[in-house]
């Protein structure tokens, strides 16, 4: 039975690394193929995905909710340290692994149709390939160190693929960007895992965090400030890679790379990285750090959120509310709330996922307008699109569960996911003090803001007129909704992002089998009455958002609103109110916003390129250094050798007699000297 | 009636006894009357013969000084009244002194400004002889009137050398300065001298009451006295300050005459200044009214910074390899502060002398082939030269880095054994002075690379702006320089060759 | 008898005289002649330091080697002067300088 | 005995004041005879320290060889560079001068100085000499003595110095000779 | 014939044998080079394959664990009572060394690969190529002071006309401040070697001795000696096993080169050619590391232990200011050079944490710059033959023009600036660790300086990024024009030749560490033991 039971798991564990490493294996196999358009490049990839998504499956069923399964072997020994590499499989690293290639399947099938007519497709298709065996083997790694170097390859990776179109000088700009933030997370980290290493003498995650954890363990102590040295890398780290205030600018930049792209790694997977990082090290944090960690999140949600209020880039919006989710998700782990947390991770990944990719329809098609006609137009931007819902239904259906589950809104996993994130927020600020009841209510707004911002795009790319034609009216729209490299992951994202797939019941997030892989949130009061008010009037505020800004943006133009006669009527009726709320909340929402994105640009930004100013100039002050003091001080005893050189010489004035004088002065001076000393 | 009459026969024998001691001297003394008789008798054509007479000769006396080693396996030979001194050093001396110039005189005929010179080699030929007799005796002098008296006849032979050109100007304002600063110089060295036997009373500083005699006069007027008889030595050394005439003198004499002059002589008044250091050296107590340790020390300092440092600024080859050789006086110099019984500072000495004269012939010997095949003097006139005559710049820069002391040459023994000597002295004494030197010797090492590279960096790094074909070649020159360098560099791998 | 500190200060003060000549005078003979005065002033020392060494006689005997080893090299110098003055037209030592740095 | 002090005060100031002169003269020719009679000076002042022979020696080789060796030269380089040098010598700026008068001062300052630290007159060995009379007094056989010693202690240097008369009139000669295609 | 020596001697013959040929054969000296590299990286291969590691085989202080070890009576002068002057010829390699042999041998091929672009005066580069090569694998062979000395010095000569002859504008001002600096630095070598000769004796003969493993055991030293452990003399009013200490040390930082004794680097680096940039990139900068470790710390180890503090101050000093450097150079080549100065900079941080990680990842971040560095410098030289510019604001997009170069220095660049999965990155990350372990293990060096070395790996990603996004991204614009873009073809099959297995090895390394680790880690602990840490 033992022997069995351990067969299973090396199976299990097998089956994990191959569906880490087929991704590698079609990495290489796209490097070495010929030519720089191979059609193959995309089917290789795919089907490599695609295995990799059935192993996952096999392989979360065999672990989820039961032991977990740790293989090892020597990888190297370095000193009296035994380095070991090896898969460390629980319920976290099971459902990161599912998740992943779940994710990244769609997106394969859907890059094949996105990617079909650039020149380096194949280029593409390896990286991207080169991106899921990093993804998926940071996810089930055993050892820290190994841990930061996949980390880091997803940081590579996702600067290979955001400047995949290297002569674009925005997009080479932006994966610099991305990358040197991530570089600063990364010492973080590597300080943090450094200082685990010199503390614990070990790399082993499950040794360090798992169920007997080191951290936890009285006999060891981490020496008073470095355990908040340790703390700082990890949020550092955190920060850097789920683009978390105060590095969070490189995400919305990073946008410059292929849609598809953002939506694997920039929406689903990579920057879920941190968040998955707090979740391997969870035990090593104290209290006041978690507290640091729900501030931080909290923060992000609602700054990114009131920034996305106002962007015009379709892909920017999606962006910030990448960047507004992931701080849910870290407030959540701030809070306790790691069941939550993964759990919004999950549910955020679909969605998000799901609204890139109509994201990336959209713009493909306005694209195709643009070459067209030849318009010197931005296809991203917003304000030239509208009515798109009746040329592309299904794209338009998609990107309405997707948004509704970005709200939260009931029936969708968003809805289950977030109310339980935004219910512990209000439990567990029950305890602290006044202050920290700012952290569930800006959650709760940004929330809100959610909502709008969400309907805001919807409305304005699917509903109405298409504006292009307005302006221009012999601007034909001929588009679709693709071919069923687009349709299917389309429905199959949608489908994810629906109740069922999380829990049967649609309104107790509680009930989600997800939430029981974890440990539960414990000591927190369970305070019943949030239970059935927050999701119930976050609900109603955000549906009635939702008309609200479908009004703002749309009614002004006097459409029939013929789905909701009742909710038009409604808003007819508050019509003073909603005057009253464009004056009095969406005016200061707006311009608080803008100030966020000002904030972004000038203070956050304009920090980060004072740093580099700052770098530069002192870069520039060190070769300064180099070639005046330190050369400078060569010469000077270059000057020295040559100056006694010339003292020496001057006697040499080819006089003999001036010779004879001198050889006698320097005689007396010798024997004078001898007589007085 | 007389004193000394009944002493006669005693006397007399000492004569003889010394004789068979005396061989090599004879043969030479020999040597000289025969290349003047030749001469005499074949005329102006006779500078081959002449040669050949000549270096056969020496080779001849190098294989006496050979032979002499049995008297001195293990004790030392005073002889001639205690005039002369003989022992295993002594003969090493000798002997390198007997093959260099034997290498120096094949060397006289191939430089063309002294092969063209009108009047002929002959008389050169015979005044080197003189000279080689005269260090001869210097090497073994251990009486005041035999060092005044070598002293003299080497320099003489040196003013006649320098101004043997007499057509040309240079030459001729060398002789002058030569001979001014050079017999003031000796004035001075017999003031002190004067002074030296009327405090000891005696002329013997090996034996006899000399030395006693100077521990009871006040140390100031010894110090004084010492003081200007080292003014004679050091003038034969130049080191500072009697270094002035130097760089003038080798730049005017023909570069056979500067190659002779900074090699064969210096090891002579080396062998002098040992012999003279030695009594004084293990004289108990002594160290106390002239502390020869320091005073070489300071001199050695001085001279190697001197000399070094403003080499740094030279145009000129001729004159740099001249204070170069300054600077390696000051080195040499270092090694004689490890004065003890076991003469390890000796054999360091004879070591970098011999390293250092060897590559130093060398490197006049290619002044003279450049000078004679481009007509480069300058350092600017050697530019691009490395790639017209690879054999010869490649033998040059093997020499260059034998003299700054660079392994794998000679030099570089010879450094790092004066460093060890000194180091060893330092290690026993902890005096700061010898550090000081080593510390000096290290940087002006450094210094030293800073000129002698020069030379490779015109042949080699620069190309040559003129396009004259001033060819004159100088085939055995180009030999007997290879085979040089060939030899510096074997001695700079197996170096226990030379261990005599 | 006379003391020996009388000779001395005698060559003392010719050595002066001398080394005077030779850094001053700007011709070459003149310097020589010098020379010769230091040389001297050194004999009368060895002469008069030589009245107490009957025995081996040093005195006096390095005294005469000296004398003669002085004319030597007059006549070398002598022979050097003249032809420096072929060339040059001049024995002042001073004027001759090509040779320097 | 005052007689001989007296007569050695009198070679000793002419000998001085000679040299002097030579040191002040501007004319050099009477500066070379002036030499002339500080070299018949201290020939006397060799008699007075009892060095007959060398005190002849001095005579034959310094005033007949070597002064007039030097008078030969004068002649040879010629009429007009007497007159040249005579110039010179007026146009004389003093500050070499006086540096070489200071230095020449300090020298005899120094060796003064040095003469009575000795005690000069009390020399150890002197004084042993004197006391075992062998020193040498007026009737003692110098000649002889220089003789034997010559041929014995001092034979060396007397063969050596031989070789090096003998290369110096080669060289000497070499130097002065005109070569016919010169 | 010891396989060793075969290993040091095989280039001096076959550059006795070129000197030998005419010159009309002139274009065989490459292929006699290339082959001669190649019989040598044959060898140290071999070697490596037969290399036993376990603890009686770790070496460093104990002359029996060495392996291929050959002894052989060389000098033998007589000095009187000192006693006999006795110098070997002994060479042997343990861990540590054996990386370096190895890594040596693979850069020489490279590096004469990259000759081909040589077109002048092949005679003379060839050989002095090929001496260069005996001397470097020397220096990381011996054992005794005085041939390690001879071998050291030996390099210099070559080094100075390879670079002065073959290199670029400046080449003259660059070659002497390069001898210049290095020469200073080994005179005073030379007087302590002297030093520790005369302080130490052989306990077998009795007689002075200039092994260096006899050197490090303080039984060894004379009661009365200058550089005696117990004697505690000073040299001019400081300990003198300090000042031995420094003074080797400040030889070697010349070399590695540790700030501010750097600056004859970038003008060396910039103005000599391709492959003698590689070779001095490569090799030269290991051989102040190598010595850091094998004679600074070996000898000197106590003094070692109470000066780590400014060893690793010095070190983050390197790390950071090579690196703020190399962010304000416009010329590629400096910029990389200043990048080598970098990350050297971690190599003796490493050693001065005085932990086996510290100095395990030292040495495979000696061993992984030795390929990167080589790999750099090559690329440079490629663009920089085709127009004979390498101004970094002269080029842009290139990326599009010669896509496999824009590879290659990708490649290059990344794995330079730590990314994982390459060798830099495991070197310096077990640097810091190492550094970081330091703090609680000995105490030889304080946190804060792990953390600002690791800012250093910050700034790598800074300048190499901004190169990249500089000259090889964004659209095609290049000063030189149509010329220029019809001469900068891609890489050749030589070049890829070339380039290939250094990305390989480097990338191995990353991900297998154990192929060095292997190797160095008895050495290393052997060492930590030795030094009296853990």
């Amino acid at each position: 039975m033992e022997n069995f039971l351990q067969s299973i798991d090396t199976l299990t564990i097998r089956f994990a690394l191959a569906a880490v490493l087929l991704p590698l294996l079609a990495f290489v196999v796209n490097i070495c193929l010929p030519g720089k358009k191979n059609k193959a490049a995309g089917w290789i990839s795919t089907l490599a995905i695609l295995i990799s998504a059935i192993l996952s499956v096999f392989v979360f069923l065999k672990v989820w909710n039961q032991h977990q399964v740790h293989q090892q072997q020597l990888w190297f020994t370095i000193g009296e340290t035994k380095l070991y590499a090896g898969v460390l499989l629980n319920n976290l690293s099971v459902l990161m692994l599912l998740l992943v290639s779940l994710i990244a399947l769609p997106v394969h099938i859907y890059s094949t149709a996105y990617m079909k007519h650039d020149e380096n497709g194949k280029r593409y298709f390896a990286y991207l390939s080169f991106f899921c065996f990093s993804m998926l083997a940071l996810v089930v790694i055993d050892s820290l160190i190994l841990f930061y170097i996949f980390w880091e390859l997803v940081g590579f990776s996702s600067y290979l693929l955001i400047g995949f179109w290297y002569t674009r000088s925005k997009a080479v700009l932006a994966n610099k960007k991305a990358f040197i933030m991530n570089r600063i997370g990364d010492i973080g980290l590597l300080a943090a895992i450094a200082i685990l290493f010199t503390v614990y003498h070990t790399f082993d995650i499950d040794q360090l965090f798992g169920t007997n954890a080191l951290v936890r363990s009285t006999v060891f102590e981490l020496p008073g400030g470095w355990q908040y040295v340790a703390f700082g890398g990890i949020a550092l780290a955190v920060a850097a890679k789920s683009a978390q205030f105060p590095l969070h600018t490189w995400l919305p930049d990073a946008m410059e790379g292929p849609t598809s792209v953002s939506a694997l790694i920039h929406a689903a997977t990579m920057v879920a990285a941190g968040v998955f990082l707090l979740g391997r090290v969870y035990p090593v944090f104290t209290e006041l750090e978690l507290n640091i960690l729900a501030i931080i999140g909290a923060f992000t949600a609602f700054m990114a959120a009131t920034i996305a209020l106002t962007q015009n880039d379709l892909k920017r919006i999606l962006a910030y509310s990448t960047i507004s989710q992931l701080g849910f998700m870290v407030m959540a782990m701030g809070i306790g709330a790691y069941s939550s947390s993964l759990f919004h991770l999950a549910t955020h990944a679909f969605f998000k996922c799901l609204l890139f990719l109509v994201a990336g329809i959209v713009i493909h098609e306005m694209q195709h307008v643009k070459d067209e006609y030849k318009l010197d137009i931005d296809p991203q931007n917003i304000l030239y699109m509208g009515g798109l819902r009746k040329k592309m239904p299904l794209t338009f259906i998609a990107a309405l569960v997707g948004g509704l589950a970005l709200i939260g809104f009931v029936f969708t996993s968003g809805y289950l996911s977030k109310d339980g994130i935004l219910i512990q927020s209000f439990e567990w600020a029950e305890r602290k003090p006044l202050l920290f009841q700012l952290i569930p209510i800006s959650a709760i707004i940004a929330s809100f803001m959610t909502a709008f911002y969400v309907t805001r795009l919807i409305v304005k790319v699917f509903f109405g007129e298409f504006k292009l034609a307005e302006i221009n009216p012999h601007i034909k729209l001929h588009v679709s909704d693709g071919g069923w490299q687009y349709k299917l992951p389309l429905v199959f994202l949608s489908i994810c992002c629906l109740f069922p797939v999380f829990s049967l019941n649609p309104v107790l997030y509680e009930h989600a089998w997800l939430l029981n892989g974890f440990p539960k949130i414990t000591g927190l009061d369970r305070v019943n009455i949030y239970h059935t008010i927050i999701p119930v009037g976050v609900n109603i505020l955000s549906l009635f958002i939702i008309y609200w800004a479908y009004a703002v943006y749309i009614m002004e133009k006097a459409l029939p609103f013929p789905e909701g006669g009742w909710l038009f009527r409604l808003s007819y009726r508050e019509w003073y109110i909603d005057k009253i709320y464009s004056k009095i909340i969406v005016g200061p929402v707006l311009a608080l916003g803008n100030l966020a994105r000002w904030f972004d640009i000038n203070i956050i930004d304009g920090f980060i390129h004072l740093l580099e100013r700052i770098g530069i100039g002192f870069s520039k002050i060190a070769d300064w250094i180099d070639r005046n003091i330190i050369d400078g001080f060569l010469h000077l005893v270059a000057s020295i050798v040559l100056g006694i050189g010339n003292f020496a010489r001057s006697f040499q004035g080819g006089r003999v007699q001036y010779y004879l004088f001198s050889m006698l002065a320097i005689i007396l001076a010798i024997f004078l000297f001898k007589t007085l000393f | 009636m007389n004193d000394l009459l009944p002493f006669l026969p005693g006397l007399l024998k000492q004569v003889f006894e010394g004789v068979p001691l005396f061989m090599p001297e004879i043969y030479l003394s020999a040597l000289f009357v025969v290349l003047l008789v030749t001469d005499l008798i074949f005329g102006k054509n006779s500078a081959w013969i002449c040669k050949i007479i000549a270096c056969g000769g020496l080779i001849i006396v190098a294989l006496k000084d050979v032979e002499q080693l049995k008297f001195v396996v293990d004790e030392n030979q005073l002889f001639f009244y205690g005039m002369l001194f003989l022992h295993q050093k002594t003969v090493a001396f000798k002997l390198m002194i007997d093959v260099l110039s034997a290498i120096l005189l094949l060397y006289f005929n191939w430089d063309n400004q002294l092969a063209s010179h009108k009047k002929g080699l002959t008389d050169l030929y015979s005044i080197v002889i003189a000279t080689v007799f005269g260090m001869h005796l210097m090497i073994m002098a251990t009486n005041l009137l035999s060092i005044y008296l070598s002293v003299e006849m080497v320099s003489i032979a040196s003013y006649l050398m320098v101004a043997y050109r007499a057509e040309n100007g240079i030459s001729s304002e060398a002789g002058l300065k030569y001979v001014l600063f050079g017999a003031t110089s000796s004035a001075i060295m017999l003031y002190g001298i004067s002074l030296l036997y009327g405090f000891g009373g005696s002329l013997n500083f090996f034996r006899g009451n000399l030395l006693p005699g100077l521990m009871q006069v006040n140390p100031l007027a010894v110090s004084l006295a010492l003081l200007l008889f080292l003014v004679g030595i050091g003038f034969k050394l130049s080191f500072v300050p009697v270094h002035f005439w130097v760089p003038d003198i080798y730049q005017g004499a023909p570069a056979p005459i500067s190659a002779f002059l900074s090699t064969v002589t210096k090891i002579a008044a080396f062998g002098l200044l040992i012999n003279f250091l030695t009594p004084f050296v293990f004289f108990p107590g002594f160290s106390k009214i002239f502390d020869f340790g320091l005073f070489l020390s300071v001199v050695g300092i001085l001279t190697m910074i001197a000399g070094n440092f403003a080499a740094t600024l030279q145009k000129n080859l001729k004159r740099m390899l001249a204070y170069s050789s300054i600077g390696h006086t000051g080195f040499a110099l270092m090694a004689l502060v490890n004065f003890n019984a076991d003469k390890q500072g000796i054999t360091a000495l004879t070591f970098y002398l011999f390293a250092y004269s060897l590559a130093n012939i060398g490197a006049w010997m290619l002044a003279t082939y450049f000078s004679n095949t481009a007509n480069a003097e300058n350092m600017d006139d050697f530019k691009g030269l490395g790639f017209k005559y690879p054999l010869a710049s490649v033998a040059f820069v093997i020499i260059l880095i034998s003299l700054t002391g660079i392994p794998v040459t000679a030099g570089f023994y010879g450094k790092f054994l004066v460093f060890s000597s000194v180091y060893t002295v330092y290690q026993a004494s902890h005096n700061v002075w010898f550090l000081l030197l080593m510390i000096t010797g290290a940087v002006t090492t450094v210094v030293s690379l800073f000129y002698y590279i020069k030379i490779p960096l015109n042949l080699f790094l620069r190309k040559t702006e003129r396009t004259t074909g001033f060819a004159s070649t100088s085939n055995y020159l180009l030999i007997s320089i290879a085979i040089i360098s060939l030899l510096v560099v074997c001695l700079g791998l197996f170096p226990d060759f030379l261990v005599k | 008898m006379i003391g020996l500190s009388d000779f001395l200060i005698v060559s003392a003060g010719l050595f002066c005289v001398g080394l005077y000549i030779i850094l001053t005078k700007r011709n070459a003979i003149q310097v020589l002649i010098g020379i010769e005065m230091m040389l001297n002033a050194a004999i009368l020392n060895l002469v008069a330091f030589g009245k107490y060494d009957r025995l081996n006689n040093g005195g006096q005997m390095f005294a005469l080697f000296a004398i003669v080893l002085a004319a030597a090299t007059t006549a070398v110098a002598l022979a050097i002067i003249l032809n420096v003055y072929k060339k040059y037209k001049t024995i002042d030592p001073n004027e001759i300088h090509e040779l320097k740095d | 005995m005052t007689m001989v002090k007296t007569l050695f005060y009198l070679m000793g100031f002419i000998t001085l004041a000679s040299a002097l002169f030579v040191a002040a003269s501007k004319n050099l020719v009477r500066s070379v005879f002036m030499f002339f009679v500080t070299l018949l000076s201290l020939a006397g002042l060799y008699v007075l320290a009892l060095a007959d022979f060398v005190a002849i020696t001095q005579i034959v080789i310094y005033v007949g060889g070597i002064l007039v060796l030097i008078l030969f030269a004068f002649m040879l380089s010629g009429k007009e560079t007497l007159a040249n040098l005579q110039q010179q010598n007026d146009r004389f700026i003093s500050i070499s001068k006086l540096s070489a008068l200071l230095l020449a001062v300090l020298f005899f300052i120094v060796l003064i100085n040095i003469l009575f630290k000795t005690d000069i007159n009390n020399l150890q060995w002197v004084n042993r000499a004197v006391s075992y009379k062998i020193d040498i007094k007026p009737d003692s056989p110098m000649t002889s003595n220089i003789g034997i010693n010559l041929m014995t202690t001092y034979l060396l240097p007397f063969e050596a110095i031989s070789i090096l008369l003998m290369m110096a009139l080669v060289g000497a000669a070499h130097l002065s000779r005109k070569e016919k295609n010169a | 014939m010891n396989i060793l020596s075969l290993l040091i001697f095989t280039p001096l013959l076959f550059g006795l044998i070129i000197i030998l040929m005419p010159s009309d054969w002139r274009f065989s000296f490459k292929y006699i080079t290339l082959l001669a590299t190649l019989i040598q990286l044959g060898l140290s291969i071999a070697m490596y394959l037969q290399f036993k590691s376990g603890p009686e085989h770790a070496g460093v202080n104990a002359e029996g664990s060495f392996q291929f070890v050959q002894k052989v009576h060389w000098i033998s002068l007589n000095l009187g009572s000192l006693g006999k002057m006795q110098i070997d010829y002994f060479v042997g390699i343990d861990g540590i060394s054996i990386a370096m042999v190895v890594m040596s041998s693979v850069v020489m091929v490279i590096a004469a690969l990259a000759s081909w672009e040589i077109q002048s005066n092949l005679k003379g580069f060839f050989s002095l190529f090929l001496l260069l090569n005996t001397a470097v694998i020397g220096v990381f062979c011996a054992l005794d002071f005085f041939l390690f000395y001879i071998f050291y010095e030996l390099m210099l000569l070559p080094l100075y006309f390879l670079i002065g002859m073959w290199g670029g504008a400046r080449r003259e001002y660059a070659a002497i401040k390069f001898f210049l600096y290095t020469l200073f630095g080994s005179v005073f070598m030379l007087l302590v070697m002297i030093g520790l000769y005369l302080s130490v004796k052989d306990p077998v003969t009795g007689d002075h001795t200039f092994n260096i493993i006899q050197m490090m055991n303080p039984a060894n030293y004379d009661s009365g000696s200058v550089f005696s452990v117990l004697a505690h003399k000073t040299l001019l009013g400081m300990p003198a096993r300090t000042v031995g200490f420094v003074v080797l040390f400040v030889a070697f930082a010349i070399k590695v080169p540790v700030v501010p004794l750097h600056t004859w680097l970038p003008d060396a680096h910039v103005e000599a050619p391709t492959p003698v940039s590689i070779i001095l990139a490569g090799i030269l900068l290991k051989i102040g590391g190598y010595g850091i470790i094998r004679i600074c710390v070996g000898i000197f180890p106590e003094i070692a232990v109470s000066g780590a503090y400014w060893l690793g101050l010095l070190g983050v000093i390197s790390i950071l200011y090579g690196a703020l450097n190399a962010l304000a150079q416009r010329d590629l080549k400096r910029l990389i050079a200043y990048s080598s100065v970098s990350h050297m900079g971690f190599v003796l941080l490493g050693i001065a944490s005085l932990t086996s990680e510290g100095i395990s990842g030292a040495v495979m971040q000696m061993v992984s710059h030795g390929f990167l560095s080589t790999m750099l410098f090559f690329l440079v030289g490629v663009v920089y033959n085709r127009v004979h510019d390498r101004d970094i604001y002269h080029f842009r997009g290139l990326g599009s023009l010669m896509p496999r170069y824009t590879t290659f220095v990708m490649i290059a660049f990344f794995a330079s600036l730590g990314l994982p999965g390459f060798s830099a990155f495991v070197g310096e990350a077990f640097s810091l660790i190492g550094a970081f372990k330091s703090p609680s293990v000995n105490g030889a060096l304080p946190y804060w300086m792990a953390v600002c070395g690791s800012v250093g790996i910050l700034l790598g990603a800074a300048y190499f990024l901004w190169t990249l996004q500089r000259m090889f991204f964004g659209s095609l614009t290049l000063k030189g024009g149509e010329i220029w873009k019809s001469a900068l073809n891609d890489l050749n099959t030589r070049e890829i030749f070339s380039l290939f297995p250094l990305a390989l090895l480097a990338l191995v390394l990353g991900v297998m560490p154990s192929l060095v680790f292997d190797k160095v880690n008895d050495s290393v602990l052997a060492l930590v033991h030795f030094i009296g840490m853990k």
